[in-house]
């Protein structure tokens, strides 16, 4: 049974419908990275793991589970503890997730009780330097905060990371420094890791497995190196052909046409539709059923038909 | 606090006595501490010289330590103080008999050179008194234990304005060698001395023990809180903090019915309110008699007693209504005329549409008269407009510059004990005050000058005044003050006359019996 | 809610009209006996001076809220000007004006405003005086911050760098972008000017009489609490729903300019 | 050394501020009408004798120098002379300030004790659709009662009915500190509702943008109970408004304080100041207003000081990296 | 050459007074643009690019060095350049007034020349690949994307020889990234601009610069061709960008 399971998720902020059905397997030990464009749900889908969700957030249907308990419908005392056990996250701003107002090694006291390591756990994310348990976390670089943050959210050893963009406000060069601490330490301790990223070149570099959404839904999923590299698709191909680090000099990149879709209720057909050149009558309006091509699970109509079509494009390097 | 605590006897009601509104129950206990709470503090740039002094409450602060050689009784009569009596052998001249064993709070005892000295003081002082006692021609000693009083003329009201805190004695020798300022120390002869004052906070007053009067005061302890605010003083009636507390809202008794043990009673005063009209602010309409007197004609005393007052106040003449021998102001010639006169008279000044300004200090119930002097007018065809200001501002725009910049104002008047009194105020020669808007009328000062010399019967004189007064209507009496007093039954036994002259409440607090105190 | 709070507003508003067209009466008229409880002739009662309570609480409520509003107004385009300009600026100006602000924001309010009202003497011109002194420091403040915020704005940069000069870049892009700062600011600071001029009136250095305000008929009511509880009860009632709906107003107001997310802690 | 620097720039900053406030208050006072001969000798007083008054106190030499002069008494903590008790004014200040010390300070603890709960309590109930409207009525209840009708309905309960708590009286604090307790209650509570109300909305405000912050959710991530937040990570981040607030909620108590000593007729500076300004005494009004005026500067300092303890991105020590 | 940076540098004093820190955002740095040429300016964070913009723009005086535009130094008057350079910077969010319609943001620098073409102003919006229906819209109305569009309107409504992209992409998502890149190349293909791009992203940068300039600590650490320096960097540091790519 997989560690984290989430099926046809439907999640409805006031006026946007910011998951639309959408499903996702961890494993135990599996690194899963979650892509897509911006406002295609990644981060609703990452808080919702842990009912990290705000007030405006409601869930219409569908569930999560962790470690077989049903997320959603536990009690408060028992999700915490859920969380305690099971759950770890790491957010996109690392100096906003520490308490500005507390210095590094309190925080970590904190969290770790009254037996901790500090030194242990700072000592993990490649941290030893005595002047970090001082300082406050605004003195600290992005690079050094996002460690702290690591070392809180690994400290109880959870069986599953989010990771939602932990290295998307770091400069290119930190960027894998953090990469390298993250993934070695879940290795280490038999962690999962829920990697949501832009990046398609680093996920596609470390983790097991891709799930890619679109519109609220994972539109495709499979092992990383296929869905990058054979993509079943056509959004996933879309995406994976315009990343500009991606383009030779001279090249002319083919960015997906068209605007991302901002839903309010399910929508009737394929999401992506309007934006997909392959697209047919019946995208419009049927919900694409998930389909089994080669080891990818694929949320698309045509994806029988397109196998070819799309393994045309270009390879992503990795 | 402590106190001692008396069982009341069957006796104990007080029984009010013809002018009296209540009579202390002699037979309760002496001694207990007195909690008084009054609405403002005596505060003055002179500070406590009695002989400066020229605010009604100030007074009355002073004459808790102070004492003059006549006081007056119920009715207004001239009795006995600190002199035992006095004779005249003509009308010009008094010669008072001191009373023996009379001491000052410091232990020393009065002589006549201190009753001499402080008379000539006061005469020699800028204070305002010393134009009440009048045409005083010499002040000597007449042995040990007499002083003479020579005027140059009769003067009427003598007798009367000697029984005011102004004309209190003083400690001369001490003065004199410098040991003692009166401004700052209250040193006399009175039942109480100061223990404690803070400025708009408290007074403390303990009994003097060298009193002369042999069993008085009652009290040992007068504490005195200044409570500005009306709400303030009322509740602390009610909670039984306060024994007794001055109101100044007509309605109080209203307020406080219900209240356990509470008693309000109203007493009469000689103190009204009066409406000046600026006769010499130049180019305006209030400089012509017809138009003062139509004015006059429009407005409407009696409903300003009645709505304005609360039906407390009486309707005057320049002579304060209640003092014996005063004018009927229903008498008055502006009193039987009809608003159509006042728009004939108006019309004839050409001031048919006749709009100015009232101005008047927030106290209340001056707001509350003036509205209804703006009623009243209206009837008339004149327009009011009223511009209320705090006392400072009010005092500076009537009193501040000659000629005074506004049109017509507010304001009150002690009445005094003697109907001519406060006649001499009509004359801005001798009041100087009012030199910035009144312009002096020889007839109505001859009228006036004349009512003061007579010693017999002077009804048909005061009456000329008033009529004259009237008719001049520069400074309009409108309607008397009265001053509400509420106590606490079951914890005081307060003397108090029906009428006072010098708006003193505390007059007789010297004979009031503690029943018990918090 | 808010729209319960326009509501009792624009009630208020009607009942300030129906007093300046006469309705109810005259709220000078002696028209009965004093101290009435409320009947035919006089619906709300009498006063102690014999007068209908009932004109007198809709002339009050006129006075009031014209007075607060404009006085608000004024804070209002004051404080946009010095705040938009110094928080624009910086520099010195900046300095002076915030010292300024510093200056009138450590006097006590009602100190501050005793202070205007004896200085120019008491009456409406003191009152609204009063109310814009006492509302400015805060307001500019406010307007201060939004406009440096603003002022760092990419647009704003974009449109020096097209050669805008000063007035254009300040009407244009700083005060529009400020001016829910100042909307919502406003209906905070009108309920402080509707309680600065129930205060002053309660010192005795209000709107003059006969005129009534609110604070003058809650003053006088005051004191015939026991009496005549219906002189406080109306003019009372009238004041609190006035500052209770103008907040109300301005908690939506603010809700609707700036969203805010809300998160649980389970 | 920082600390140092930090200190003389504040100190330079509030002189400023108060010599702002003393050129003002100077103005004003002399801006007054109605002299203030007129109010104290009253309307008999002859030209002489106004003259002569105004000649003791210097009210004849220019106002310039009159400033001068008196900038100076007060620099050597001499603040002159009340014109109508004749008694040092710093003295009298002195004996009152106790009173609206005491009477602030109950007002503040009880915003914080009060209004910090309810500010945290409706911030974690809140709800995106406007829920917890009871609670925010309430507050908005609180400032839109002011004090002088609170004051005046306190004053008119507690003395016709016998509640317990006296009014209408005044025991200084050495006197029996039980019985002044007592006196000090009412007025204190009715001065503390504007700013529980006050407090409450800006710790619900404060709050409320702290849940939102990625560390609260780190937190709440990590499976920490609600209580515990609160306690470690919420207060303390919320706590700088709050804090700010109280520091400029003390000019508005010192203001209120004005009224409700006036109306439950407490000793203390604001009914002072009034009634200086009623008669013109314009050595007390002078430092009346400046003592309030100082008093809400140092305040400020300290407030500023407190929230560089509690927020250290915002404090004097703030360096960059360590 | 339209910009010349000579010498260049920026000293910023930070901190309380007496005891201000002086901190060289710009040391010394020489950059020259050429007509019709794109300038990449990489590096990481905090590293003077910004402020390298803002001496560009003339918004920022050099503490010493000269900057010439085309040819003379800033004038004092900066209304004199007006409609001869412009900027699209960073923050798609807060790159439109809010208040204002897309098609006065756009019309704005015509306004500022006293110039009212109101077809200028939907010829440039249907250039940038967004309807005339656009200029009614508020900000808020649009996505990231579509707002940098409106910016790069803006820009060159008035068909300015210079125009600033300070991290014009970065906060954008990459494939609305490669949009806006691609219209950059084809406008700057249509119109000719010179331009001064600046991104820490060399990924985007090697996709629209001619030439690269790496910064470093407030200094250029070096300057290339972008095939030369993609292929075969100098300087130390650039390698070590590389590798992070
Ligand atoms: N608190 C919120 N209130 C209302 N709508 C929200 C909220 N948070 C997210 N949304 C909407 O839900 C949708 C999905 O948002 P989400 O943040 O999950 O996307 P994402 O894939 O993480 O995007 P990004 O890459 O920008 O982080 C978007 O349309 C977004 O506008
Ligand atoms: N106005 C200023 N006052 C003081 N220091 C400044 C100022 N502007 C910039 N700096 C400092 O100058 C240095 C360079 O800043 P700049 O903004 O030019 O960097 P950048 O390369 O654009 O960084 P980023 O990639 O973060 O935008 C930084 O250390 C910054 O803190
Ligand atoms: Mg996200
Ligand atoms: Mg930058």
């Amino acid at each position: 049974m997989s560690l984290l399971s989430v099926r046809n998720l439907v999640i409805d902020y006031a006026r946007t419908r910011a998951l639309d059905g959408a499903d996702l397997e961890v494993a135990q030990g599996e690194t899963v990275g979650l892509v897509g464009e911006s406002g295609s749900g990644k981060s609703t889908l990452g808080s919702a793991v842990g009912r990290l969700l705000p007030r405006a957030a409601r869930r219409t249907e569908g569930e999560v589970t962790v470690a077989g308990e049903p997320v959603f419908d536990l009690p408060d005392a028992r999700l915490r503890h859920l969380r305690r056990k099971h759950l770890g996250f790491v957010f996109q701003d690392p100096i906003g997730s520490l308490d500005p107002t507390m210095r590094v090694g309190d925080q970590l006291k904190l969290v770790l009780g009254r037996g901790g390591d500090v030194r242990f756990h700072l000592g993990r994310v490649r941290l030893d330097d005595p002047r970090v348990l001082r300082a406050y976390p605004h003195q600290l670089s992005g690079g050094m905060a996002q460690r702290v943050a690591i070392a809180m959210a690994m400290a109880t050893s959870p069986e599953l990371l989010v990771a939602d963009e932990p290295t998307a406000a770091l400069d290119s060069q930190v960027r894998e420094e953090v990469s390298n601490v993250i993934f070695s330490l879940a290795a280490e301790a038999g962690t999962s890791i829920l990697w949501l990223s832009h990046d398609l070149p680093a996920v596609a570099r470390r983790c097991d497995r891709v799930a890619v959404m679109y519109g609220g839904r994972v539109v495709e999923s499979g092992p990383a190196r296929e869905v990058l590299g054979n993509p079943a698709h056509p959004y996933t191909a879309a995406l994976a052909g315009s990343a500009p680090a991606a383009a030779a000099h001279g090249v002319r990149l083919e960015p997906v046409p068209g605007r991302p879709p901002v839903l309010t209720g399910a929508s009737p057909g394929c999401a992506f539709a309007p934006r997909c050149a392959f697209a047919e009558e019946r995208c419009e309006h049927e919900r694409p059923a998930p389909v089994r091509i080669r080891e990818q699970d694929v949320l698309c109509h045509r994806a029988a038909d397109l196998q070819d079509e799309l393994t045309k494009h270009e390879e992503v390097s990795a | 606090a402590t106190g001692t605590t008396t069982t009341p006897t069957a006796a104990a009601q007080e029984t009010a006595a013809p002018g009296y509104l209540a009579v202390a129950d002699e037979a309760l206990a002496k001694g207990g501490a007195l909690n008084l709470q009054v609405h403002i503090d005596s505060g003055a740039a002179t500070g406590y010289d009695p002989q400066l002094a020229d605010v009604a409450t100030t007074w009355q602060l002073l004459s808790l330590s102070y004492e003059t050689l006549v006081t007056v009784g119920p009715d207004f009569s001239v009795q006995p103080l600190l002199a035992e009596k006095w004779d005249t052998p003509d009308d010009r001249t008094y010669v008072f008999h001191l009373r023996k064993g009379v001491t000052f709070s410091n232990g020393r005892a009065m002589t006549a050179d201190d009753v001499v000295g402080s008379l000539k003081r006061l005469l020699a002082s800028k204070g305002v008194w010393a134009g009440q006692l009048g045409p005083v021609e010499e002040v000597v000693k007449d042995g040990d234990d007499q002083v003479k009083v020579t005027l140059k003329e009769p003067y009427t009201p003598f007798l009367a304005s000697l029984a005011n805190v102004p004309a209190a004695i003083l400690p001369m020798k001490e003065i004199d060698d410098k040991s003692v300022d009166p401004a700052t120390t209250l040193l006399g002869t009175g039942p109480y001395v100061v223990d404690n004052h803070r400025q708009d906070v408290s007074w403390t007053f303990k009994r003097n023990e060298k009193y002369w009067n042999q069993g008085k005061p009652a009290a040992d302890t007068l504490n005195i809180t200044i409570a500005p605010e009306e709400a303030a003083r009322i509740a602390a009636l009610q909670n039984g903090s306060a024994a007794l507390a001055t109101l100044g809202n007509v309605d109080s008794g209203t307020m406080l019915a219900g209240a356990k043990d509470v008693k309000v009673v109203t007493q009469a005063t000689t103190d009204f309110y009066y409406l000046m009209l600026n006769s010499l602010k130049p180019g305006s309409k209030l400089a012509d008699p017809k138009v003062r007197q139509a004015i006059n004609i429009a407005l409407d005393t009696k409903q300003i007693a009645e709505v304005a007052l609360g039906g407390k106040g009486k309707p005057t003449a320049v002579t304060p209504a209640g003092l014996p021998g005063s004018c009927d102001p229903a008498a008055l010639p502006s009193a039987a005329k009809s608003v159509d006169e006042a728009k004939q008279l108006l019309a004839e000044a050409g001031a048919q549409n006749l709009s100015f300004t009232l101005t008047i200090f927030n106290t209340e119930p001056a707001p509350a008269v003036a509205q209804v002097i703006q009623q009243n007018l209206q009837q008339a065809g004149i327009t009011v407009k009223i511009e209320q200001m705090d006392e400072a501002s009010w005092s500076g725009k009537v009193y501040g510059k000659a000629p005074a910049e506004f049109d017509a104002a507010l304001s009150w008047f002690a009445g005094y004990a003697d109907p001519g009194m406060v006649t001499k105020w009509w004359n801005p020669e001798t009041a100087g005050f009012n030199v910035g808007f009144m312009k002096p009328d020889p007839e109505l000062n001859k009228l006036i000058d004349t009512a003061n010399k007579l010693t017999g019967d002077r009804e048909k004189a005061l009456a000329d005044v008033c009529a004259k007064a009237d008719a001049d209507a520069q400074m309009i009496p409108l309607v008397t003050r009265p001053a509400t007093v509420a106590y606490r039954g079951d914890q005081l036994s307060p003397s108090l006359y029906a009428t006072e002259g010098y708006g003193n409440v505390l007059r007789l607090v010297a004979d009031a019996r503690v029943k018990k105190s918090q | 809610m808010s729209a319960g709070g326009l509501a009792v507003l624009a009630v208020l508003v009607l009942f300030a009209l129906g007093s300046l067209a006469g309705a109810g009466g005259d709220p000078d008229a002696i028209v009965g006996p004093r101290l009435q409880p409320p009947g035919p002739g006089w619906w709300l009662g009498t006063d102690n001076l014999g007068r209908s309570v009932l004109p007198r609480v809709m002339e009050g409520v006129g006075t009031t809220l014209l007075l607060s509003s404009i006085a608000v107004l004024l804070t209002a385009v004051l404080s946009a000007a010095f705040g938009i300009l110094a928080g624009y600026r910086g520099g010195y100006l900046n300095e002076l004006v915030m010292r300024l602000v510093e200056v009138l924001y450590s006097f006590p309010a009602i100190v501050l405003a005793i202070l205007v009202a004896a200085v120019l003497g008491p009456g409406q011109t003191a009152a609204l005086a009063s109310i814009v002194l006492v509302t400015i420091p805060l307001m500019t403040r406010l307007v201060r911050g939004a406009a440096v915020a603003v002022s760092q704005r990419d647009y704003v940069t974009s449109a020096v760098i097209s050669g805008a000069r000063l007035p254009r870049v300040l009407v244009r892009h700083v005060l529009p972008n400020v001016a829910g700062t100042i909307a919502v600011q406003g209906t905070y600071a009108l309920s402080v000017g509707i309680a600065v001029e129930g205060g002053l009136s309660f010192l005795g250095f209000g709107v003059q009489p006969p005129q009534a305000s609110l604070g003058v008929l809650i003053q006088q009511g005051g004191t015939y609490m026991i009496a005549a509880p219906w002189l406080i009860l109306g003019p009372g009632v009238v004041l609190v729903a006035a500052i209770l709906a103008i907040n109300v107003v301005g908690d939506g107001l603010r809700d609707r300019l700036e969203p805010r997310e809300t998160r649980s802690l389970t | 050394m920082r600390l140092l620097m930090w200190w003389s720039g504040r100190a330079l900053s509030s002189a400023a501020t108060l010599l702002g406030v003393s050129v003002l208050i100077f103005a004003a006072v002399r801006l007054m009408p109605g002299g203030f001969a007129e109010t104290v000798l009253g309307p008999f007083a002859t030209a002489g004798q106004k003259a002569e008054l105004a000649a003791r106190y210097g009210l004849d030499q220019p106002v310039f120098m009159q400033y001068g002069h008196w900038l100076g008494a007060v620099a050597g903590g001499d603040f002159g002379v009340s014109m109508i008790s004749r008694q040092p004014v710093g003295a009298e200040l002195l004996a009152r300030l106790p009173v609206t010390a005491e009477l602030t300070v109950l007002a503040v603890a009880a915003s914080v004790l009060l209004g910090v709960p309810l500010g945290v309590l409706t911030a974690v109930r809140a709800r995106p659709d406007g829920g917890g409207a009871a609670g925010r009525l309430l507050s908005g209840l609180g400032v839109s009662v002011p004090e002088f009708v609170l004051g005046s309905l306190v004053v008119f309960v507690f003395s016709r009915y016998a509640l317990g708590l006296e009014v209408g009286t005044w025991t200084p604090l050495t006197q029996d500190p039980a019985a002044n307790l007592a006196t000090m209650i009412l007025p204190a509570a009715v001065l503390s509702v504007f700013s529980i109300s006050v407090t409450a909305r800006t710790t619900r405000d404060a709050v409320m943008g702290v849940l939102v912050e990625p560390y609260v959710t780190a937190a709440v991530g990590r499976g920490e109970s609600p209580w515990f937040i609160v306690r470690h990570h919420i207060l303390r981040n919320a706590a700088t408004p709050v804090v700010t607030l109280i520091g400029t909620t003390t000019a508005y108590l010192l203001g209120g304080a004005l009224i409700v000593e006036h109306v439950f007729n407490l000793p203390g500076v604001g009914s002072y100041i009034v009634q200086a300004v009623g008669r013109r005494d314009y050595a007390v009004v002078q430092a009346g207003v400046l003592l309030a005026a100082g008093v809400f500067i140092v305040m400020n300092v300290l407030i500023d000081l407190l929230v560089g303890v509690i927020d250290p991105r915002l404090g004097v020590m703030a360096g960059r990296r360590s | 050459m339209i910009l010349e940076l000579d010498d260049v540098t920026v000293t910023f004093a930070a901190g309380p007074p007496f005891r201000r820190i002086h901190l060289d955002a710009m040391r010394r740095v020489s950059l020259q643009v050429a007509e019709g040429e794109t300038l990449g300016l990489v590096g990481e964070s905090g590293s003077g690019k910004t402020t390298t913009s803002r001496v560009a723009l003339g918004l920022q005086r050099p503490t010493s060095g000269t900057v010439r535009f085309d040819g003379r130094p800033f004038p004092k008057r900066r209304r004199e350049l007006a409609g001869r350079m412009q900027a699209v910077l960073q923050h798609p969010h807060w790159s439109l007034n809010p208040r204002m319609r897309v098609g006065q943001s756009v019309a704005e620098p015509l306004d500022v020349l006293g110039r009212t073409e109101r077809n200028a102003v939907t010829e440039m919006l249907e250039h940038v690949g967004l309807g005339a229906d656009f200029a009614d819209r508020y900000p808020h109305e649009l996505s990231g994307g579509q707002r940098q569009r409106v910016s790069i309107a803006r820009a060159l409504v008035t068909r300015p020889g210079f125009i600033v992209f300070d991290e014009a992409v970065s906060a954008l998502d990459v494939s609305v990234q490669v949009q806006i890149l691609n219209l950059i190349k084809d406008l700057q293909a249509e119109y000719g601009f010179s331009a001064l791009f600046i991104s820490h992203d060399l990924g985007a940068v090697r996709y629209v610069a001619d030439r690269i300039a790496v910064m470093r600590g407030g200094e250029v650490v070096e300057t290339a061709d972008t095939r030369t320096f993609y292929t075969a960097p100098a300087h130390e540091y650039s390698k070590q960008l590389l590798e992070a790519l």
